[in-house]
Parts: C-alpha cells; structure tokens; sequence
C-alpha cells in the first residue's frame, strides 16, 4: 500500500517535471529537468521492484543514476564551449540561453 | 519490532515522498533557473534518501539493503556534483538570476 | 486489477506513427535521426507489450516462482537496441560528413545544392 | 518483500501517456537541442516502460545505450554541423500527415485481431517460450532465461547481431577516420576541481560495476551488451572530464581497434572450437565432460566477446565523433 503511494507520489513529480522539460525556457532549465527526470527513474524502479515483489533488480537503478549522471556532464560540456572534449567557445552559445522561442538564427552558413 | 521496523520504514516512504513532489513542485513553480536547480536538489538528497532508507527497512539485512545502500551512495556523489555543474555552466554562460530589487543587480555585477 | 487491453498497442501505434511523420515532414536531419530513434522506441515497445504476461515477472528463475514473462522478445529487442544506437552513430557520422560538403544538414537545401550543381 | 505480485497496468497506462505527451512536444519543438533533451526523457520513461512489462535485460540495455551513449553522439552532431534549430515554421504538413494517419488506422485496425496484453494464452507464450521457461533450466543451468536463450538457444543470431556492431563501426571508422588538421584547444572543465574529484571517486566505481554485471549476467540481469556500455561511459566520462589527449595516451588507437575485432573474433572462435571438439558450430556441449558446465564456459566466453566488442566500438565511436573538429 505505502509502496503504491510512494509510486503515485513520484509518477506526479515525474508530470510535473516533464512540463518544466517541455516549456524550458531557458535550455538549462531542460537539463535541468532531464537530470531530476533520471534521480526520479532511479526511484522509480526501486520502488517498482518493491511493488511486483521482486526487488533484486537494483542494479537497473545503478545504471541510471550513473547514465544520468555522464549525460548532464557530457551535455554541460557541449553547453559551454560548444563541443564535448575541449574546442572554443562558440558565439551560437549564446542562443542556448533564449530558449526555443528565439527567431530562427540565420548563421547555419559555413565558417 | 517488526511492527516498529514495518511503520518506521512506512514514514520514510510517505515522508520521502512527500519531499520528492515537493522537490518537483519546485521546479515547476519556483521563478527563476538558480532556484529551480535549488529545488531539485531536494530529491537527490531527502527525497531518495528517505525513499530508500524506508524500501532498506523493509528489505531487511541482505542484499537487496547493500544495493540500496549503492544506490544511496551513487546518488550522493553524483547529485551535488552536478547541480554544482548545472549551476556554474549557467552562470558562465551568462545567465543571470532573477533579482528582486535594483540594489541587488547592482551588487551582483560580474 | 486495470484492464490494459489493447490501449499499449494503441499508443506504441501513436509513438510509431509520430515518429514516421518527423521522418517524413521535418528536413533537418538531425530531427529526422530523432523521429527515426522514437520510431525503433516504438517497435520495441510493442514487441515487449506482446510478451508479457498477466501473473508473470522477470524471466529470471528464482524458487517459488511459477509464471514468468516470454523471454524470446527480450533477446531480439535487447540486440536490436545495440544495434540500433550503432546504426544510429553511423546515421549520425554521415550528417557530420554531409556538413562538411554543403555546409548544411536541411535536406531541402542539400537538395537545392545539388540540383544548382546539376545545371 | 510482502511477495504477492501486483497488477502494473495503470503505472503502464501512465508512462505510455507520458510518452505520447513528450513525443508531440519534440514534434512540436523547432529547438534542436531541447529535442535532444526531450529525447533522453523519452528514453528514460520507455526504460522505466520495459521495466514495468517485466523486461529487465531490455531496461538495462535501452538504460546504458538510449540515454547514455546515443544522446551524447547527437550532442556531438549538433555541436560539430553547428544546429541549433530548425530554420522553419513547423506548420503540419498535410500529405505526410494525412499518409501517417492512414497507416495508423490499417495498423490499430490489425490490432483488434491481437490478444489482449497480457494475456498469457496469447499464441507466442504457448510454444516455443514455453520450452524455454521449462527446460533452460535444466539445459543451460543457469537462472537467466534471456542469457540462455541469447547465448545458447540464439547464438548465431546474437553472433549475427555482433557483427552488425562490428561493421558499423567500420563503417563510421571510414566516414570520419580520416584526421583533421585544426588547431587543439584547452579542455574547459579541467579547472572545475569539483567535477575532477567526484569524476575519480565514480570511474573505478563505474568500471568493477561493469565487471560484475559482465560476470553476473548469468544470474541476474546484465551480460555482454550492457556491460560494454557501461565501461564504455566510464571512459566517456573520463574523456569529458579530463579531456580527450589524456584518454586517448590511455586508451591508445591501435589496441582499441583490435579490441573492436577482437570480440567478434573470440566469439567465432568458440564456434570453431566446438566444430574441433566433434560439435556443430557454437554448440557448447563439447566444451566441457559435462554438457551443463559446458554451456556455462561457452556463455560465458561469448558473452565476454560481446562485451569486449561492444566497448571498444563504444568507446571508438565517442574517440571519433569528439576527435573531429569543428569545420
């Protein structure tokens, strides 16, 4: 029963999350949300194992807190100086700031 | 005792829970980037902590608690670590927090 | 118990179908290798939906246990996840390259490009 | 602990509702790198999905590659082919859409024939899974059916499946191999002491955890494809941290790219040796005196060929996409 409640309560944070994904606006409040996303994954499925009786499955929740963990860092990475392992800083990073209400940039042009 | 273990882990779980939606009502309503990262952070560590610590008391000594217990410690090393990162790759990006008042946009000039 | 019925096939049809629509419609290629990634999301999904079963759980043997999921469809969907981000990377390799060639990767003006060239 | 299994399908319901809802948004979102974002959500609920449908492997699997590996290479595209977004309106188009919705209604109309899910009379439960839920046990001897039937029932198509990884490694080894002149810029989080610290205490972490699910596929979930990925992102998150010049004097070009044939070979190899032993190809009986303890040498060395493939493409894959520089 507490099990399920528990599982209610984090499907709920998981809705409200997504609509902070889905809305931005900004690009650092969808990594952000992507990030809380994965801990409540993590969450989830140790509670999942819980509910269907099985929870010898917590090595599943390893692997998310990990690959959560690599992907914001890995996307951080691309954030700020526009390339994942070293490289310079782009002016386009100054777009990720205004989110995807910007006017479509017009630099797609070869440098 | 198991009576005791049984609602002691129950009021982890519901207190647990309560911080996790807690945590995410924040991100959804709270105004600007910084306090939003604030608010997440809730989850990483009362929300899991509390949620784990109760499914530990129910799972008892084996090793189901020691994967737990993993879990717990991953979450604890990777969480701070990359709210700290969230924050400061936002900051050098340039992306200034929402200020109440004149006299603090003043001060926190970069 | 919640009657799931049909409704899992349903919404892995909606998923598959939104998928193929960005493939489709978009022309930027990278929105293209999304729609296509949420496409094979979606098909494994339903091969997954077709073999579970009501009473059963993870295919991993354990005493007292009786009913357990069909593990075929887990073996093929699981390679097939393997091999789908490896196909994806190759997808992705050839955008990086077609960049480097017209300095674009909107299909429409790739096109344009060449049909310029062509004259 | 309570036992007692309970009915999942309104968590099912949910997370599919979810799916949907996340699908339309990254149609409707021209921000290319907020759909990147909006994919890895994606992923993790699909994961969390095959979780509930009681596809641990899957989970693993689609876990360590969906929203790890495949949203870092699309980062990479986007930060080398300089997208940001789309340049057009995303008004519906018509003809697309009216073809998506036609095929939609022929699939959905197919669905009315399909057994309800769950429905453990379905005819793909009753024949051959159900030989392989009775006597694996007894065959193999070892707990996980998805192992059994990957390795052994399904050798030669998981042999297959390596191959494919494999050729599409070459594949991108031929499109960006080739070396870019460009200047070698500093790596910037190399003076963010904080990441540096946490990233030492979490790699070696990370790389015995990818032993144990290597070793430990035969009895819980994990095995070959999972564990090449999660070494793989140890070494990912080695090169984000540190930067690329110090991953690449570790993990050196040469023996990476005979690691990434090497796996496939080691697999092959067993085949062939069982072919020696007097057996057909793959058939591990031959391995041992013991039929069981046979089937358990040969999992296990194939499953080690997996792995060792798997990673070492991972890891060659991330080495090419980040070494090429920005045109």
């Amino acid at each position: 029963m507490m099990f399920a409640a528990a599982m209610a309560a984090i499907l709920t944070s998981m809705a409200m999350l997504l609509v902070r994904a889905v809305q931005g606006p900004t690009v650092f409040d969808r990594i952000l949300s992507v990030n809380a996303f994965g801990t409540k994954t993590v969450l989830l499925i140790a509670v999942l194992g819980f509910l269907t009786g099985r929870p010898a499955f917590l090595d599943l929740a390893l692997v998310y807190a990990l690959m959560n963990f690599i992907s914001t860092i890995a996307v951080l990475k691309f954030t700020r100086v526009g390339s994942l392992a070293g490289g310079q800083q782009l002016p386009a990073d100054a777009q990720a700031l205004q989110g995807s209400e910007a006017p479509p940039e017009t630099q797609v042009a070869e440098s | 005792m198991a009576a005791i273990l049984d609602l002691s882990s129950w009021i982890c779980l519901v207190a647990g829970s309560f911080f996790a939606l807690v945590s995410s009502l924040a991100v959804l309503r709270l105004p600007d980037y910084y306090s939003r990262i604030h608010g997440a952070g809730i989850t990483d560590t009362m929300g899991a902590g509390l949620i784990l610590l109760g499914l530990a008391l129910q799972a008892g000594i084996s090793l189901v608690t020691a994967k737990l217990a993993l879990v717990l410690i991953f979450l604890v090393l990777t969480g701070p670590t990359a709210s700290h990162a969230l924050a400061k790759a936002a900051y050098r990006l340039g992306l200034d927090p929402v200020l109440n008042s004149e006299k603090d946009k003043a001060s926190s000039s970069r | 118990m919640v009657d799931v019925g049909l409704y899992n096939y349903w919404a892995v049809i909606v998923l598959m179908m939104t998928g193929l629509y960005v493939v489709i419609a978009r022309s930027n290629l990278v929105k293209k290798l999304i729609g296509l990634n949420v496409f094979q999301v979606a098909v494994i999904m339903f091969y997954i939906s077709i073999g579970k079963v009501d009473t059963g759980t993870a295919p991993i043997l354990e005493e007292g246990i009786e009913a357990y999921s069909n593990p075929v469809p887990h073996v093929l969907m699981l390679t097939a996840i393997v091999v789908g981000v490896a196909t994806i990377a190759l997808a992705l390799a050839l955008v990086v390259r077609l960049y480097g060639a017209y300095g674009t990767i909107e299909e429409d003006e790739i096109a344009e490009m060449d049909a310029a060239e062509e004259l | 602990m309570n036992g007692g299994v309970i009915d999942t399908g309104l968590i099912d319901m949910i997370l599919l509702a979810f799916l949907v809802a996340i699908t339309w948004a990254i149609v409707r979102l021209r921000d290319l790198f907020g759909a990147v974002m909006l994919t890895g959500i994606f992923s993790l609920i699909s994961a969390c999905l095959f979780m509930v449908m009681d596809a641990v492997d899957v989970a693993f699997t689609e876990a360590a590659v969906g929203a790890g590996i495949s949203t870092v290479l699309m980062l990479r595209t986007l930060a080398l082919t300089k997208g940001r977004s789309e340049p057009h309106h995303n008004r519906l188009e018509l003809g697309p859409l009216l073809l998506v919705v036609v095929i939609g209604a022929i699939l959905i109309y197919g669905t009315f024939d399909m057994p309800r899910y769950g429905d453990p009379q379905a005819p793909v439960h009753t024949e051959m899974a159900a030989r392989f839920i009775e006597q694996s046990g007894e065959e193999i001897g070892i707990p996980n059916i998805v192992t059994s039937v990957l390795g052994s029932y399904r050798g030669y198509d998981t042999f297959g499946e390596t191959t494919v990884v494999f050729t599409a490694a070459i594949g991108v080894f031929l499109l960006l191999g080739v070396p870019r002149r460009g200047r070698r810029a500093g790596d910037a989080l190399r003076n963010d002491i904080v990441l540096r610290i946490s990233a030492k205490a979490l790699i070696p972490l990370i790389m015995v955890f990818a032993l144990y699910v290597q070793f430990h596929g035969d009895y819980g979930p994990g095995g070959g494809f999972q564990a090449g990925v999660i070494w793989a992102a140890a070494i990912v998150l080695y090169t984000l941290v540190f930067g690329l010049a110090r991953a690449e004097k570790i993990f050196r070009r040469r023996p990476l790219e005979l690691l990434v044939a090497g796996g496939v070979l080691l697999y092959g190899a067993v085949g062939v040796v069982t072919m020696a032993l007097g057996g057909n190809f793959l058939d591990y009986d031959y391995l041992a005196s013991d039929p069981v303890a046979g089937q358990h040498y040969g999992i296990l060395l194939i499953e080690l060929g997996v792995g060792i493939t798997v990673a070492a493409v991972m890891v060659a894959l991330f080495f090419l996409f980040v070494r090429r520089r920005q045109v």
